[in-house]
């Protein structure tokens, strides 16, 4: 008698597990039907782990060499396609995010757009689609000097980076958008800007304007971009005078 | 930005105070952004606007913010007289193209496509903004307590960190060379100030010494007779290149002498 | 003749769009067969974004009322199932995690991505620019005296090593940057580093400045006689190149 609350927990316990055996076959079932590989489970694993975008470099160095993470990956973007969170390529990494359409249900989660000036949004535009380009390039362009604080602006968003120096005189620094731009403003890459192929197909982008054509600017030699190289050798004429006579 | 753009067509009508002015004038940045919204008022493709009705327009703008006594920087004025200049070529009968002067056709043409090519950019800046954004239009995952796969590089910090670490060095640096640059000469500038003020009014050959300043007249360190004598004969010779005053010396280690010059060169 | 290649690249960009439609269709063909409805789709972006897990009456109070919460819960906890991310109901609610069998692809390089110290970025900085630089010459411009570690730590991170050893008394070792850091701080070459005339319109250098002050432009410095040349094989020939064509 004293066995019966035992016999009774067994006999639950019995159906309990025969029906999570049941359970666990219908997901196998399941499972195998839909397919899915493991290197398709990992990269879904690992992006949705990391607090970045990865690009598929990141994601081969994971998972070893030999994988093809390219088709995967397509596999994967695939899958997503219309559901709630999709597989974007971003400047160059991929990452999860939440459909466009769903924005409005997400409000809680909902930033403040950031507030560019005028000048600060022009500067953006004309480094985004001329890149790389010198300060100078982009005070030609608008037409004005370039208030320091712009670029500043820009750089510490985190959206602008100086890049390499121009092989040209005074070797100015040229200013570039970064992979953080891209992923703000879900662009795959810079040819995906708005309007880009037909500013090129305009010559907007490319065209330089002849050296005959020049709308004079008297500011344009107090903000010089150029670099002065500095020469050790070069001595003050007074003090050398002094330096003389002592 | 889309929403703010100020209306620079009212702005352009007088419909303004000074101060309102001036702060749209900064909004704008500068000419080719005025140029720029006048042709857009012509409301026409950017490359066949009339370059002669923007020219006459801008000057017309410019008279106005003068007669409002509204300081101008030197751009628009300067832009001003290029379109000036630009308007007379324009009307004024075609005559020999010289080899050295564009003509005026072309300066135009080029102008119009400038503009084209900054009003394209500023609607850039604009499409870039209508574009989905994070954080606005579409969220990344909110739960963060996991793994965080970070293949990239462990350490952080990006070029700007770099020069900031570099400049915060330097600057300091700065400051300690200030200390030693302390140095106590007698500038020749001192020296030319004080001669000037002490030359002579006959013709008498003095001691060059004597024009040394006192010692009283110094702040801080006293400089050494060497160098008060260097920098007041460095600053003599310069005198007597300009015909002030006459030095002589008879022989070798002796005294300079000074005497002011009664017979300067015509 | 000179429409040509804008013939060609209005044909390459109407394949593309061709193409891109193609695509498209077979996207939209595959999301409808994939018959997810709404209610799934808002609650895994919800899930998604949520910082905290979320309970079925957070969901419904998101989602409005007459909405059937845990059978959407269900069809997507389903959906789920095998692949690298899984629905989970805990204690507090419901959550999206990784798949526990693939913790070891995620646990491997659990490193947080870390701020290098002030002491090390400034090291590093007076290291790009004073390259081939002594350990004395990088304390007398501290100002203060280098700890053993930070010297390692940048080593480690193969930022900077060490050079030749320089050719006076006590023949200290020198050191200079890799390319590793060239490449983690996107410069083509140490002549991408802004000079003093950059530095200040940037405001990072103070402007006035002393007039004999100098910022070193490190290309120039580094075939330097008064190194001896430690490792024979160390030859660095883009320097060489540099430094010819200057």
């Amino acid at each position: 008698m004293s066995d019966e609350p035992n016999t009774e927990q067994e006999i639950a316990r019995a159906i309990k597990d025969l029906a999570r055996q049941k359970l666990d076959l219908v997901d196998t079932a399941e499972f195998l039907a839909k397919n899915i590989d493991q290197v398709e489970r990992q990269i879904e694993a690992l992006l949705f782990a990391s607090p970045i975008p990865l690009r598929a470099q990141d994601l081969a160095a994971r998972l070893g060499e030999g994988v093809d993470i390219g088709s995967a990956l397509a596999r994967l973007k695939r899958h997503y396609v219309g559901r709630g969170v999709q597989l974007i390529e971003t400047g160059g990494g991929w990452r999860f995010q939440t459909a466009f359409d769903l924005a409005p249900i997400l409000e809680e989660h909902k930033e403040e757009p950031r507030k560019l000036s005028r000048a600060a949004l022009e500067t953006l535009a004309i480094i985004a689609y001329h890149q790389p380009c010198t300060r100078a390039e982009i005070e030609e362009i608008r037409g004005v000097s370039l208030s320091r604080g712009t670029l500043d602006l820009l750089m510490e968003i985190k959206w602008v980076r100086p890049g390499a120096r121009r092989r040209s005189p005074g070797k100015p620094l040229t200013y570039r958008t970064t992979n953080e731009f891209l992923a703000h403003f879900n662009l795959s890459g810079l040819d995906d800007l708005p309007g880009k192929t037909e500013l090129q197909a305009q010559g907007i982008l490319s065209a330089n304007l002849p050296k005959d054509f020049e709308v004079p600017r008297p500011s344009q030699n107090i903000q010089n971009d150029d670099e002065i190289i500095e020469n050790p050798f070069e001595t003050n004429e007074s003090d050398f005078v002094q330096d003389f006579f002592e | 930005m889309k929403q703010s753009a100020p209306d620079q067509a009212n702005l352009f009508e007088g419909e303004y105070d000074n101060k309102a002015f001036i702060v749209e004038l900064d909004e704008y940045g500068g000419p080719l952004h005025i140029l720029l919204n006048l042709a857009r008022e012509q409301k026409v493709d950017l490359a066949r606007i009339s370059i002669l009705k923007l020219a006459e327009q801008y000057l017309v703008f410019i008279n106005k913010a003068k007669r409002e006594n509204i300081e101008l920087a030197s751009d628009y004025l300067v832009m001003a007289a290029w379109l000036a200049y630009l308007k007379s070529r324009l009307l004024l009968p075609k005559r020999e193209n010289k080899e050295d002067e564009v003509s005026p056709e072309i300066l135009s043409s080029h102008l119009a496509w400038r503009l084209k090519r900054l009003d394209s950019m500023r609607k850039a800046g604009e499409k870039i903004y209508e574009l989905p954004q994070m954080r606005i239009d579409s969220f990344a995952r909110g739960i963060n307590d996991e793994l965080a796969p970070e293949v990239l590089s462990i350490y952080e910090a990006d070029i700007i960190d770099l020069l900031r670490a570099y400049g915060r060095q330097r600057n300091k640096v700065k400051a300690k060379i200030h200390k030693v640059a302390q140095w106590p000469v007698y500038s020749l500038e001192d020296a030319r100030a004080a001669l000037k003020h002490k030359v002579p009014r006959d013709d008498k050959w003095r001691d060059l010494g004597e024009f040394a300043p006192k010692k009283y007249e110094f702040k801080g360190e006293i400089p050494s007779a060497k160098s008060q004598y260097a920098s007041l004969l460095s600053a003599g010779l310069e005198m007597v290149k300009q015909g002030e005053i006459n030095l002589r010396q008879l022989e070798i280690y002796d005294k300079v002498y000074l005497q002011k010059n009664l017979k300067p060169k015509s």
